[in-house]
């Protein structure tokens, strides 16, 4: 292949952006939810007392 | 016990309430998520198979005509994005329609990663082909300014604790952008054709044999389904991000809403 | 122009169902009250219970989540242009580095009731702060500060008045200073609505507490 | 009228005031301009052909910078909430902001251009039409940087952030206002092109720039 | 020695944290670097020439308004109060929020340099030059900044203030810095003798800067 | 760590005709009082007295502009290096972004008494902030930025207490812990200098009241 380093560097960096975008928002994704089920089961959920909210 | 303002703009929209509903939206997005994921990873798989094995190498470009596609649709995707968040912002600014926040907010990084891919692929591809990395270029440099604009607005976001400000805030300024895009490019076209050295080559080229349309076009349905199934996602982590915060803050400042009624002095 | 009497219409207030949402967190719903000409409401509670959030509904700064708020002329009389409130909340809207006298004709001519020399030197005579008409206002105490608030009010007669926590920072004096301007706004046919957690100088006719329900 | 003049006339006193911004916006764009021969090196041909540049560049900095506390002060001394309450409209508070903001600090600053155009090596050519450049086209920055500043309104750290969503919207500016000093200094160049879309840039800002920044206002209260 | 290290462990979280201002300065950088090329034209030639002194101007610019807040917040949050009252040297103070301001914010920008580098067409050669010399003279132009964020902590509008004051102080990190790149890129030039000054700057300012910091904070206590 | 008794030395604060200008006006001058070991002086006064300036200058935030101020060690103790002073002013020195336990810890590594998780725990459930500790201090209520701002207290023990307005933002709880908490720290041999113009939650030894002179 010609120019097989440029070739490999664009998909590379492409295949590291993507992989660790979505690394990050299934990292984040589970820690939210960790965290929310935690607050529910501290009793703060958001069926607690309260209401409203997104 | 979820109590709905009594907006009249929303009722005439009761599809599109339907949706408001964040409840309904993660149980629907549940369902349809690893379908989605299933889908991208598919497409994506025989477009690259497509892409790095099939497709014949360029009689000018060589081999290096590859990086076409990841960068193509790496370039489409960072303006669909921008669109995206524009039509977000316009639902969160004038029916306040509460996933329009979320749908902007989590398209804003997706956006700049494509944004950053497709200014990144082109650098490594304008290397060879033009013998720097970079131009100042019509089309490069509007890219350039739509990545900054990315990140002003993910700064944005980051500037503000209370999200609901924040959404709003941001969208103001996402439609503002939008309505400058069109101006920055012409600008820049302008500018770029009164000055530029002949030595630069024009973009885009001979026109696109149908050996190397089909993979481009397969890997743009990839990255497309792939993009949707990061914003989905990314929506989802929002909503129980806010879940969360709203939870934290109902645990420590006030347990539930007040309520009152008026009386009279005695005597 | 400082004539006591029908200087504003004589106006209702009524809020119906009122409920307010702050940062994602409901702060209190289904708030009603309805009050006339010439009368008080006081707003009391413990912290955070949303007094200033309902004041700040009132005067146009925040959107209820629900309910609605009305402002209603009593007589018949056409429909007002201008706004009918007056905010007096924690801060005073003063620009530390214009004297007072500059601050007040400023917001004079933002509410366009032109006040001259005199009406400057009599509302801030009364309020004890008329030798301080040429200082700029970054020197003003606390108190200092709240009575050019109270100027601004007087000098631009509207029915409303919003009061959040009227007396923080005034002195005995001033808070009888304060009690007689209430009183007179009253007379003149004007509506107070004041949220407190102290005593206020003068006696509401209805009183809204806002509790978080056990 | 006589609201809109109110306004004004605070912003500009409140400006040209002991604390005010308007010689510290002048002082920086002297600062940023002056410090560019140093790096750039004492080269004239290269200063006097980049000079108009320069100087777009300083007076664009120096109009996005100072414009950081033009809403947040009204903000954190309750006179924004004032203001709203009163029921005037809030389109009249930015443009009357934007108007004072541009004659205390805008102002100033492009009078100031030909003299440091003057260390930079320009022609007189060149001074004059970077100065009526400037002239036509920096309102036009200063309206843009107003919607920054009101979409910062609530927030502390305004400056940086300010530039931050305002240069990528500002460059069309730039672009069109280089080309027209350039039009006029070397002939093959159109001058009057580019300089009535500068023109036209100052006026269309004028009139979406204090609609944006009031529904940024609106909308960040809560 | 814990004292210093929770000092800058604590500037640089709040720095990095959402609504910190490292990603602001960081971004507002490659702002700056990238709006230039629209004033002064596409001319890669002519950029590769003045790419060092942009980059270099660009780096002065963004950590000296990043400053802003550096002091002004512990004045306003009350532990400038509380830290003083505590009986600890202010200089710590000074210095721990100097050295914590550069890793949060100057470090990642000195990293992003050579990329904007590539867009201004410099060479491998120069691109090396440019990094070396801001990472060594960029922790200058930080102390510099800290002394003007220390005398600018009372006022309300700091950012362009700070960089009034502190831009004269700057020219001579700028220009060495300037100097010592163009060393390495053009031969005749000398490299060595301007880099150890820069070096220098640096090291008499992490000394000097925090007494000088210190003092103005004293003083603008009252 | 948490041992009541001999923490810090017992300490003496004397003044001795203090004066203080701010902004080249004379805000008082002839102040004296002596004030010993386990006992508290309450500063009372109308606004725009001094009461903050003094203790700002017992702080060491404010030069006297004249006039002489001793920490004396009671007990012939050797002197301590650092000082005897804790600062509870109207700002609580906390920094939004960070959370409750961040900002503590902060503040016991700057006083050098490095806390555990169970210090940290122990001081803010005694204040009822206990659930708050790992909040973004941002979303505090005033009154539980207050609490932050005892707890800081708290956790390094010295000798002398400034406190500015101290009720303030609390509510009645609140107010009843405060009243605890002084209590325990006079009982333990230290020194309470309070300013305010309200009723506070200890009966004070000493009252020193800075009437304007007519
Ligand atoms: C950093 C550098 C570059 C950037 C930011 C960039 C940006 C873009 C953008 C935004 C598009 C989509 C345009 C549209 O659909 O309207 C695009 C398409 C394209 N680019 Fe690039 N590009 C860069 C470098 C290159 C290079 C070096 C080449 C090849 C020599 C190249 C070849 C193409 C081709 C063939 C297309 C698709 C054809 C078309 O839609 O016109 N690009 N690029
Ligand atoms: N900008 C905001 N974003 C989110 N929540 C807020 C905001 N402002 C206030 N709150 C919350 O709203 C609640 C009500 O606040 P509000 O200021 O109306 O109370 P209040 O009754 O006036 O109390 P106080 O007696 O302390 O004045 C509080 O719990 C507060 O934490
Ligand atoms: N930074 C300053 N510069 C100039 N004068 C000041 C400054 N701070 C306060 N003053 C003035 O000093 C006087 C005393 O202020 P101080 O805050 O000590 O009063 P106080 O007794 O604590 O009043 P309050 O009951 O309102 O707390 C006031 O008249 C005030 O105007
Ligand atoms: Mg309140
Ligand atoms: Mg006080």
């Amino acid at each position: 292949m010609t120019h097989a380093g440029f070739i490999l560097a664009a998909y590379l960096v492409s295949a590291l952006v993507v992989g660790g975008l979505v690394a990050w928002i299934v990292l984040d994704g589970r820690a939210q939810k960790r965290k929310l089920a935690e607050l529910e089961a501290e009793g703060i959920g958001r069926r607690g007392r309260g209401e409203g909210g997104t | 016990m979820r109590q709905k303002p009594a907006r009249p703009k929303k009722n005439a929209m009761s599809v599109v309430n339907q949706l408001a509903n964040p409840t309904r939206f993660l149980s629907l997005s549940a369902r349809i998520l690893p379908w989605l994921a299933a889908a991208s990873a598919a497409v994506l798989a025989i477009g690259l198979w497509l892409a790095l094995f099939v497709a014949p190498p360029d009689y000018q470009q060589g081999d290096s005509v590859r990086i076409m596609f990841v960068h193509v649709p790496a370039a489409w995707l960072a303006m669909f994005c921008y669109t995206l968040m524009a039509l977000s912002s316009i639902g969160s600014l004038v029916w306040r329609h509460p996933l329009a926040d979320v749908s902007a907010k989590a398209a804003a990084p997706i956006g700049a990663a494509f944004t950053f891919l497709a200014l990144f692929t082109g650098s490594v591809w304008g290397k060879p082909m033009w013998g720097t990395w970079w131009v100042w270029d019509a089309r490069l440099t509007s890219v350039l300014v739509l990545f900054i604009m990315y990140l002003g607005l993910i700064a944005l976001w980051r500037a503000f604790d209370d999200p609901g400000r924040a959404g709003r805030v941001a969208a103001v300024l996402t439609l503002v952008g939008f309505v400058n895009i069109p101006i920055i490019k012409f600008s820049v076209d302008w500018w770029n054709t009164l000055h530029q050295p002949a030595s630069v080559m024009r973009l885009g080229g001979p026109t696109v044999h149908p050996s190397m349309l089909w993979p481009l076009l397969i890997m743009a349905v990839g990255f497309t389904l792939l993009f949707l199934t990061l914003h989905l996602a990314a929506m989802r982590t929002e909503i129980f991000r806010r879940r969360v915060r709203a939870a934290q803050m109902r645990a420590a400042v006030q347990p539930a809403a007040s309520v009152g009624r008026a009386v009279a002095a005695h005597g | 122009m400082v004539n006591p009497v029908n200087r504003f219409p004589r106006i209702r207030v009524e809020a119906d169902a009122l409920s307010c949402t702050r940062g994602g967190r409901a702060i209190f719903r289904d708030i009603s009250f309805s009050i006339g000409a010439g009368r008080m409401l006081a707003v009391t509670g413990p912290n955070g219970a949303g007094k200033s959030s309902l004041l700040r509904i009132m005067a146009g700064l925040l959107e209820p989540a629900g309910g609605r708020l009305e402002f209603r002329a009593e007589s018949g009389s056409a429909e007002e242009a201008e706004s009918p409130v007056h905010y007096l909340g924690h801060l005073d809207g003063l620009k530390p580095a214009m004297s007072l006298r500059e601050n007040l004709r400023y917001w004079c001519r933002i509410y366009d009731r032109p006040a001259g020399q005199d009406d400057l030197e009599a509302a801030t005579g009364r309020l004890g702060i008329g030798h301080a008409l040429d200082l700029p206002v970054g020197v003003f105490s606390a108190g200092q500060r709240r009575r050019a608030g109270l100027a601004r009010i007087m000098l631009a007669p509207r029915p409303v008045w919003l009061l959040d926590e009227p007396t923080s920072a005034l002195d005995r004096d001033g808070e009888a200073t304060l009690g007689k301007l209430m009183d007179e706004h009253l007379q003149s046919g004007g509506v107070i609505v004041a949220a407190t957690h102290l005593d206020l100088p003068v006696r509401a006719d209805l009183t809204l507490d806002m509790a978080v329900p056990a | 009228m006589s609201l809109l003049a109110a306004i004004i006339a605070q912003t500009v006193r409140l400006g040209i005031r002991a604390g005010g911004g308007a010689l510290v916006g002048l002082i920086f764009f002297l600062a940023v301009v002056a410090v560019v021969p140093f790096g750039v090196g004492p080269d004239l041909n290269l200063l006097s052909r980049i000079g108009p540049a320069i100087l777009w560049i300083g007076v664009l900095l120096a109009s996005l910078l100072g414009l950081e506390r033009l809403f947040s002060a009204d903000r954190e001394d309750g006179s924004l909430d004032l203001y709203i309450a009163s029921g005037e409209p809030i389109v009249l508070l930015v443009l009357g902001r934007a108007v004072g903001h541009w004659l205390a600090t805008g102002l100033p600053i492009v009078v100031a251009a030909p003299v440091l155009g003057l260390m930079l090596n320009l022609s007189p050519v060149a001074l004059g039409a970077v100065t009526l450049t400037l002239f036509a086209g920096s309102p036009a920055l200063t309206f843009i940087g107003a919607v920054g500043a009101a979409l910062t309104a609530g927030l502390q750290r305004g400056g940086m952030l300010i530039a931050v969503l305002v240069l990528p919207l500002s460059v069309p500016v730039l672009i069109f206002g280089v080309m027209a000093t350039n039009g006029a200094v070397y002939d093959p160049d159109p001058f009057t092109a580019p300089f009535l879309i500068l023109c036209a840039f100052s006026l269309g800002s004028a009139v979406l720039a204090p609609l944006a920044g009031a529904l940024a206002l609106r909308v960040a209260m809560e």
